[in-house]
């Protein structure tokens, strides 16, 4: 507790950012046990209804209730960034890690894959992910997270081989650590502060690149929305019923900026000089 | 590629000529891209939706989807029906200025029968599955030619006007000294103008151009042309289209979704045109998979599903249900086609009961390409669910979607058949043994015969007998559950006089005009 | 006004605070006053944390955000600079006060060139022409002899040493000819022979130019030798201010006697009779690294760091390594440890042949060597408590159980002089010195037999210095194994050594007891760097003296040696018995 | 300089073969046959089986991927399967649309971005630099896909003051060609600028604490000449390098964009090539766009010592 507090004394951006995302996670949660309306129930007479009376939000072209779709959808959305930051984190900072640690042909070896990932266009690499995996949730969790994984490697290894030169390494080596504990009791805590930093920017990306996909036609698919899907699924009926753009384009744009506000914020509470890469 | 050039720089100089004050333009939107100008040989639906203001078969599609005339402006057939002897429409010429004549059209033909140019249909009319084969093709004199078939075959004009393979006439300078496609200089009331890949394309009004002496009906008939240039932008994004089309960027936007007709007709200055099809929308069963293998299961789907409902919502109430492979605007349809096994939920409850179904899910595979069947998965998964099948949908790309049902890997599916003129070609599409193709659906023997038989036969009245007998197996065999033929919206600028929509809705810009 | 005649800069009764966001104040420096006497050169002196720089930089205002002055005052040259603003500032600073910092390498500007970086000044404060500007610029380089004034003058600053640049930093700031310079630490990063050839150099040309000095510094033999005045701070207070003479000599204030005694002196250490084999002996070892391909078919540019160097260590000796950066004597340090590999040559300990890339004997050799690093804040891995830091050695060497554990852990701390209280600390809870006693605990925890110290005090403040040598010491004598000393710092090895080896790039120059290196030193650099270094010694009337170090000439017959040179053949003789020095192979 | 260009270009050899490789297979794991798709309506086994042959689909996986890679190094990159036309030509008439978008886009970021970051870190902490941060953050905030959206909505549909559809190179008609050109410029310019601000600002207060600052002071100079001459140069160079990363992730960003304004650029010619399986298209993009890439990052490498006189190559 005292951590919370210490991160959020004087710091406007993270209580602003904290309650923001807090106001989205509730909404995940409630939309989990209850919405206004069946998300899911397709009600041809009540299609395109403007926002008001019965439909808080709306409905789209289906007749479904957006206001209850947009509480599923932040449950739907907010899990598919979170698990392909979560994959993206884990497979990263192990590679990173091992790149980083062993330098060397390790290091070329590792590099050589990471560098033919990330040249990749990230997006272009989660069209082709998602195409062969197949659609549905899990495809895209695994494109979003093997794409950004190789960004998290990046700024494992680098933070990695500056702690190399550390004396605290060598100090951990010369008391007979071997080279496993040595990178997973002293060098991996020290990787924290850059991978949670990381990771908030890259939940960040993972929300909108899930929208692009579901935009191109490749995300995850209906009946369960995204924010992102139901973007996609209403796009054409932005010259007429401009509450179904603005209904998920805003809770993406507060979520993002809710996810930023406490990335500077982590930034500038683990190192105020680190900068995303 | 010289000579393109200066074809068309007179061309386009001669359009200055003949309308000098205000040159009309159409612009109008189309998804994709054209392939190639190679007709029959490269293409898709966009390309061949372009390449039929420029390019000209003897005959073509009426509004009704019986043959008519077009650059043949009348055939005789012979009392054996094995020759078909067509006469070229007078005056017509070239985009070069030559003279149509009976020897280009025999070239023509020859060109397009020949093994090294790639004509996909080139089996439909030698020694393919439906039986036609040309033996001859001869130039009786200047204006008339014979064609004789091995055997009396009745689709023979049908597939001679088929829409997807243009068996289009063209002067044998078209083709370049390597035997390829160079340049289309053929008959119709356009020419090629400027391609921009992936952005548009431009055609030119022929000015030498002679129209039939016949109303324009469908494709066939009059093409005369008031239009100076038409572009087809390539939009890929149908939300884009839409946007242009209200900004007044586009004038036409062909394949409007239902649920926007309301907003353009509602906006100033357009207009909705809309008309029925004989697309098929489709539900398909997989009548090999080990839980959709009884046929009760099957049945009870069918019972499950309300096709009224579901095509009025999926159309906005504009498609017609329909549970047969007989298009509602086919000379064959009647009342007794639209009957299907009947919305039941009770009996499909019993069935399911009966059959002993234990809830597992069923895969009910769509795509997000197409809004229909994105929207009739949908309502059969909430129709369904309320019977107690549980569906999962998996929503693919159109490509992979299209793999599955090639391969006929699927346990249900939602698809949209294109237009099928004569009936037994619709019933070609899924029925068939799973040993002679993959993607045959509904395998009942008795049914297989009962289409081969119905399109052999050249007697109006024994054909019409045989559908209904196909229909009612295919109902029982319940593999597949037809569900209603679509209509289809066009959204046109009222500055655009004349653009009408019809059944194969695909674009004609001939007879149309523009205002200021 | 007879004092401003006098004194160029008076300072009086300055505080400086720091003001948190709260707005809340810390005092850092309080009450300071400080008289500079025209054409003198005046030390301020103080350990880390004294405030010495922040009262610098108050003279200019370029105090950093957040540190304001909210009493005293400050008058230089007959102005008072209280009331200055911003732009009053910019016309001080330059022309009439200017500022060297510590890190030549930070302090000028890497992406601009030495010759632009030198006309700023000019061009800003005076009205002399393009040409001219150059002219002077040329002649100031000459001058502080830089060799091809031209092309420096077109050169990036990367492209010098550190002394160089600091040259070039005193060209640049004396051009404008100030009537103060402030020298911050000016030297403190430089190897002791290039210090001195800067200051040395700093003290010429001020003295020409009538320049006063303002030096700021730690280093009490650099006050001793270069300034005439001194103010020694402490917390930032002034302790005692007075001219050199007075305040060495009879030092007033307990503190000041304090920070001149702590300056390291021989202490008589017992030499250990030599055992049939050696503890640890090293023979021709060698450290390559690779260097860089220039095209990817080209072979590798090779860099030696350590040619081929063999020593002796006997149990309880100490032996220190001494060199200036660049030497190779931490390279040759962790290659012993098997922290670096090594190209050639082997490692003995106790005759058998250590090879770090052997698992168990890696493993074996913990609990016989271990490592002390220069720096606590980065050898203490920051996310550890004081307590597992110092047990954890324990984990690898044999099973402990917990409270067996915490049990040695303790009895380590207290043999380092550390609180009990703190085994759950972290370390950026301790001090720089009880922090080095940490590291020092985790090493002796493992009860080895060799304990490489990589210049483990140089960090520290002299008083605390003091006191963890002397922790080490009493630690040797207790526990009885042996230091392998790696140092710069002549006054730290001449306090702890028995014997001493000196290096220089890479090669042993060489080798003998602790007396005869600093008493009869036989090869050039090493008396060069001998003489590069002050002494501070008690007079024996409750004073300090302060003066470099007086080396003697070489005995008779040992004048004339073929001393190796850098480029000539290498050889090691014993030029007298147990004294070896690098020659010159003919 | 030339030697590391090289060594770059050397050391990006087992990156394109990967790379290669993973074009190739993840096409090939993507369900879905070219040639089925090729003849579309037409069901004809025998004519499937002649496409197939013609495409080279009947042959093993390895050799597939032989002929193709074979054919890439002798600089033939294949032909489309839709289109018949080179890929080569493909991507160099889609190319140069990309290009346009994407490097007006990081100009115009760069030209705003830039300034305004220094700027935020020079003053930091005070309230131009809150202010500016802020709008970082919010615009940060904001998909690309959704500007789009917007900008179409209103700009085009409701307002008509921009074309929605259409698309005309600057170099045939500069002034039409920019016209076209406002509406993607902004919807991909406003993340850019955002990250570009807060990359530019963190240089440049990790600049201004550097001991070279203070004694540029020290030596008298104004604030502003400290700023521009001392700060930016190298707060300039560490953006520098991002802006490789930035081009590049416009590259990706830039797809949706494409799609939305109907522009016949790489990332529409890959999706399209997507969807339609066909595979020496996106293959031959994919690759393209790696090279790109690799060079970019070279090119910026190379720049880097021109900017940061400590780097050496």
């Amino acid at each position: 507790m005292s951590i919370l507090n210490r991160f959020l004394t004087n710091r406007l951006n993270a209580s602003l950012g904290l309650m923001l995302i807090s106001v989205f996670l509730l909404a995940a949660i409630l939309g989990s046990v209850w919405t206004p309306h069946d998300p899911l129930l397709v009600n041809f007479g009540d299609r395109l209804r403007p926002p008001g009376g019965d439909y808080w939000l709306g409905t789209d072209q289906y007749g479904r209730d957006t206001f209850s779709r947009i509480l599923v959808g932040a449950r739907e959305s907010l899990t598919i960034s979170s698990l392909s930051v979560a994959v993206a984190v884990v497979s990263g900072t192990v590679i990173g890690a091992l790149a980083g640690y062993f330098a060397g042909l390790v290091d070329r070896a590792i590099g050589t894959v990471m560098d033919a990932l990330i040249a990749f266009p990230s997006l272009l690499l989660a069209l082709g992910i998602v195409a062969a995996v197949g659609p549905g949730k899990y495809g895209v969790i695994v494109a979003l997270g093997v794409s950004y994984a190789p960004g998290v490697a990046r700024i494992v290894r680098a933070t990695v081989m500056s702690l190399r030169g550390r004396d605290f390494i060598d100090s951990a080596r010369a008391l007979g650590n071997s080279h496993a504990s040595t990178l997973i009791r002293h060098v991996l805590p020290n990787c924290i502060a850059p991978v949670a930093v990381i990771g908030t920017s890259l939940f960040a990306t993972a929300l909108l690149s899930e929208s692009a996909l579901a935009f191109l036609g490749l995300g995850v698919p209906p009946p369960n929305p995204t924010w992102g899907g139901m973007l996609a699924d209403t796009k054409q009926f932005a010259t007429s019923a401009v509450w179904l753009v603005l209904a998920p384009g805003l809770a993406i744009s507060m979520t993002l900026l809710a996810v930023n506000l406490l990335g500077d914020a982590l930034r500038d509470f683990f190192d105020p000089r680190m900068e995303q890469v | 590629m010289k000579k393109t050039l200066r074809y068309l720089a007179t061309a386009a100089g001669l359009a200055m000529l003949v309308a000098p004050a205000g040159a009309q333009q159409v612009t109008l939107a189309m998804p994709g891209d054209i392939r190639s100008i190679d007709f029959g040989v490269n293409r898709d639906g966009n390309t061949d939706n372009v390449l039929h203001h420029v390019v000209e078969a003897l005959v073509a599609y009426r509004d009704d989807l019986s043959v008519g005339p077009q650059l043949a402006e009348s055939w005789d057939v012979s009392e054996d029906r094995r020759s078909y002897t067509f006469t070229v429409r007078k005056g017509a010429v070239f985009h070069n200025g030559q003279p149509v004549t009976a020897a280009d059209v025999k070239w023509s033909w020859e060109r397009l029968l020949a093994d090294e140019t790639g004509f996909l249909c080139q089996k439909w009319f030698k020694g393919g599955s439906l039986g036609i084969d040309i033996q001859t093709i001869e130039a009786l004199d200047e204006r008339r030619v014979r064609f004789t078939l091995a055997e009396p075959n009745g689709l023979f004009l049908v597939r001679m006007a088929h829409k997807v393979c243009l068996t289009g006439i063209i002067h044998p300078d078209s083709v370049g000294p390597d035997g390829k496609l160079a340049q289309l200089i053929a008959t119709g009331p356009f020419t090629m103008g400027r391609h921009e890949a992936g952005q548009f394309v431009e055609l030119n009004r022929f000015t030498d151009y002679v129209p039939l002496d016949a109303p324009k009906d469908g494709y066939a008939g009059s093409r005369e042309t008031f239009l100076d240039s038409v572009r087809f932008m390539v939009i890929a994004d149908t939300a884009a289209a839409k946007t242009a089309l209200l900004a007044g960027d586009i004038d036409i936007l062909p394949r409007l979704d239902p649920n926007a007709i309301a907003e353009i007709e509602a906006a100033e200055g357009l207009g909705v045109k809309t008309v029925a099809t004989p697309e098929w929308q489709v539900a398909l069963i997989q009548n090999t998979d080990p839980l959709l293998k009884d046929r009760r299961i099957r049945q009870a789907i069918s019972h499950a599903i309300d096709i009224k409902g579901l095509t009025a919502g999926a159309t906005n109430g504009l498609g017609q249900p329909n549970p047969s492979a007989i298009a509602g605007a086919s000379a064959f349809f009647g009342p007794f086609f639209q009957e299907g096994l009947g919305y039941d939920p009770e009996k499909a409850k019993a069935l399911l009961g009966e059959a002993g179904y234990d809830g597992r899910a069923i895969k009910l595979i769509t795509n997000g390409t197409y809004p229909f069947d994105n929207i009739s998965a949908i309502a059969i998964q909430s129709m369904l669910q309320q019977v107690g099948i549980t569906t999962e949908l998996v929503v693919m790309d159109w490509a992979s979607q299209y793999a599955a049902y090639k391969e006929g890997k699927f346990q249900m599916m939602v698809m949209g058949f294109s237009a099928r003129t004569d009936p037994t070609l619709m019933f070609d599409v899924v029925v068939d043994s799973k040993e002679n193709r993959a993607n045959a659906i509904a395998d009942d023997p008795e049914l297989i015969e009962t289409v081969k038989k119905s399109g052999v036969s050249g007697d109006e009245a024994e054909r019409a007998l045989e559908f209904k007998k196909a229909h009612q197996l295919m109902v029982q065999d319940a593999s597949v559950i037809g569900l209603f033929n679509p209509a289809r919206s066009v959204g046109v600028n009222d500055r655009v006089e004349g653009y009408e929509e019809w059944p194969l809705e695909s674009p004609r810009l001939w007879g149309v005009r523009a205002g200021g | 006004m007879d004092t401003m005649s006098e004194n160029l800069l008076e300072v009086r009764g300055l505080t400086l605070a720091l003001q948190n966001r709260f707005g809340l104040y810390r005092e850092i420096i309080q009450d300071v006053n400080l008289n500079l006497k025209q054409g003198h050169v005046h030390a301020v002196v103080g350990e880390s944390g004294s405030g010495k720089t922040m009262l610098a930089r108050s003279l200019v205002g370029l105090l950093p955000r957040g540190i304001a002055r909210v009493a005293g005052s400050v008058a230089f040259d007959g102005e008072h600079l209280d009331r200055f603003s911003e732009k009053d500032f910019r016309h001080i600073r330059g022309p009439r006060i200017g500022f060297v910092f510590q890190e030549p390498m930070l302090s000028l500007n890497p992406a601009i060139t030495v010759g632009n970086q030198m006309r700023e000044g000019l061009r800003l404060h005076t009205r002399l022409s393009r040409a001219e500007v150059d002219e002077t610029c040329l002649a100031m380089l000459a001058r502080v002899g830089i060799r091809n004034p031209k092309g420096a003058f077109h050169a990036y600053p990367s492209e010098y040493s550190g002394g160089m640049r600091q040259r070039i930093m005193l060209a640049s700031v004396l051009a404008l000819k100030p009537r103060l310079l402030i020298a911050d630490e000016p030297t403190t990063a430089l190897d002791a022979i290039i210090q001195r050839e800067v200051l040395d150099l700093m003290a010429e040309m001020t003295r020409e130019s009538g320049t006063s000095v303002l030096l700021i510094t730690h280093d009490l033999g650099l006050v001793g030798e270069y300034a005439q005045d001194v103010t020694v701070m402490r917390h930032g207070s002034v302790v005692e201010e007075g001219s050199i003479a007075d305040t060495f000599r009879r030092p007033q204030q307990e503190y000041t006697r304090l920070l001149l005694a702590a300056s390291p002196k021989r202490a008589d250490r017992k030499t250990p009779a030599p055992a049939l084999a050696p503890l640890l002996s090293v023979h021709d070892l060698s450290v390559t690294f690779a260097g860089r391909r220039k095209w990817p078919w080209s072979p590798r540019g090779v860099f030696q760091a350590v040619h081929s160097v063999s020593l002796e260590l006997q149990e309880g000796e100490n032996l220190a390594i001494v060199g200036e950066s660049g030497s190779g004597k931490t390279t040759l340090g962790r290659a012993i440890t098997g922290l670096q590999s090594y190209t050639d040559g082997r490692v003995m300990v106790d005759g058998v042949h250590f090879d770090p890339r052997d698992r168990r004997q890696w493993q074996q050799m913990r609990s016989v060597m271990q490592v002390v690093f220069q720096d606590p804040a980065s050898s203490l891995n920051p996310r550890f408590r004081i307590g597992a830091l110092i047990g954890e050695g324990l984990r690898h060497s044999e099973r402990c159980d917990p409270r067996e554990t915490k049990a040695r852990v303790l009895a380590c701390m207290r043999d380092v002089g550390l609180e009990e209280s703190q085994i759950d600390k972290f370390p950026h809870e301790l001090s720089g010195g009880q922090k080095q006693r940490v590291a020092i605990a985790r090493a002796i925890i493992m009860k080895p037999r060799i304990i490489l110290a990589d210049e483990p005090v140089s960090a520290l403040d002299l008083t605390v210095q003091a006191q963890v040598l002397k922790v080490m010491m009493e630690l040797q004598e207790k526990f009885g194994f042996s230091f392998l000393f790696v140092s710069h710092d002549l006054a730290v090895v001449e306090r702890v050594a028995n014997r001493v080896m000196v290096m220089r790039h890479g090669r042993v120059i060489e080798v003998a007891s602790r007396d005869r290196i600093f008493d009869r030193p036989l090869h050039p650099y090493t008396r060069r760097l001998l003489s590069a270094s002050a002494v501070v010694a008690e007079d024996g009337k409750g004073g300090f003296d302060v003066a470099a170090r007086r080396v003697p000439d070489r005995p008779a017959g040992l004048e004339d040696l073929p001393y190796y040179q850098d480029g000539s053949a290498y050889r090691i003789a014993e030029a007298e018995p147990d004294h070896f020095v690098a020659l010159a192979k003919d | 300089m030339w030697a590391y260009a090289l060594k770059r270009i050397v050391s990006a050899i087992p990156t394109m073969i990967l790379a290669s490789v993973m074009v190739f297979g993840l096409m090939r794991l993507i369900p879905g046959d070219p040639a089925m798709l090729f003849i579309g309506e037409i069901d004809d086994p025998a004519v499937l089986e002649a496409k197939r042959r013609e495409l080279g689909l009947d042959q093993p996986l390895v050799m597939q991927y032989l002929n193709w890679a074979g054919g890439m190094l002798r600089g033939d990159m294949g032909v489309s399967v839709q289109t018949g036309r080179p890929v080569a030509g493909e991507i160099a008439a889609a190319f140069p649309v990309t290009a346009i978008v994407v490097v007006v886009a990081t100009a115009l970021a760069a030209l705003v971005a830039i300034p305004a970051g220094i700027v935020a870190g020079w003053k930091q902490n005070s309230k131009t630099d809150a202010t500016i941060v802020s709008i970082a953050t919010l615009c940060l905030s904001i998909p690309g896909f959704w500007t789009a959206l917007l900008l179409l909505t209103f700009l085009g549909a409701k307002w008509k003051l921009l074309p929605t559809v259409g698309y005309v190179s600057v170099f045939d008609d500069a002034r039409a060609g920019a016209i076209y050109l406002i509406m993607p410029v902004i919807a991909l310019v406003l993340t850019e600028v955002a990250v570009l601000t807060r990359m530019s600002r963190a240089s440049t207060i990790e600049v201004m604490g550097l001991e070279y600052v203070t004694h540029a002071r020290a030596k008298g100079m104004g604030e502003r000449r400290v700023l521009w001459r001392h700060v930016f140069p190298n707060a300039f160079a560490p953006t520098l390098t991002v802006l490789g990363l930035i081009l590049g992730h416009l590259l990706g960003g830039v797809v949706v964009i494409e799609q939305m304004f109907s522009l016949p650029g790489l990332g529409r010619l890959m999706v399209g090539a997507i969807f339609a399986r066909d595979y020496a298209i996106v293959q031959g993009v994919l690759i393209f766009i790696v090279v790109i890439y690799v060079v970019l990052n070279t090119v910026i490498d190379l720049l880097y010592p021109v900017f940061d006189p400590r780097v050496k190559l």
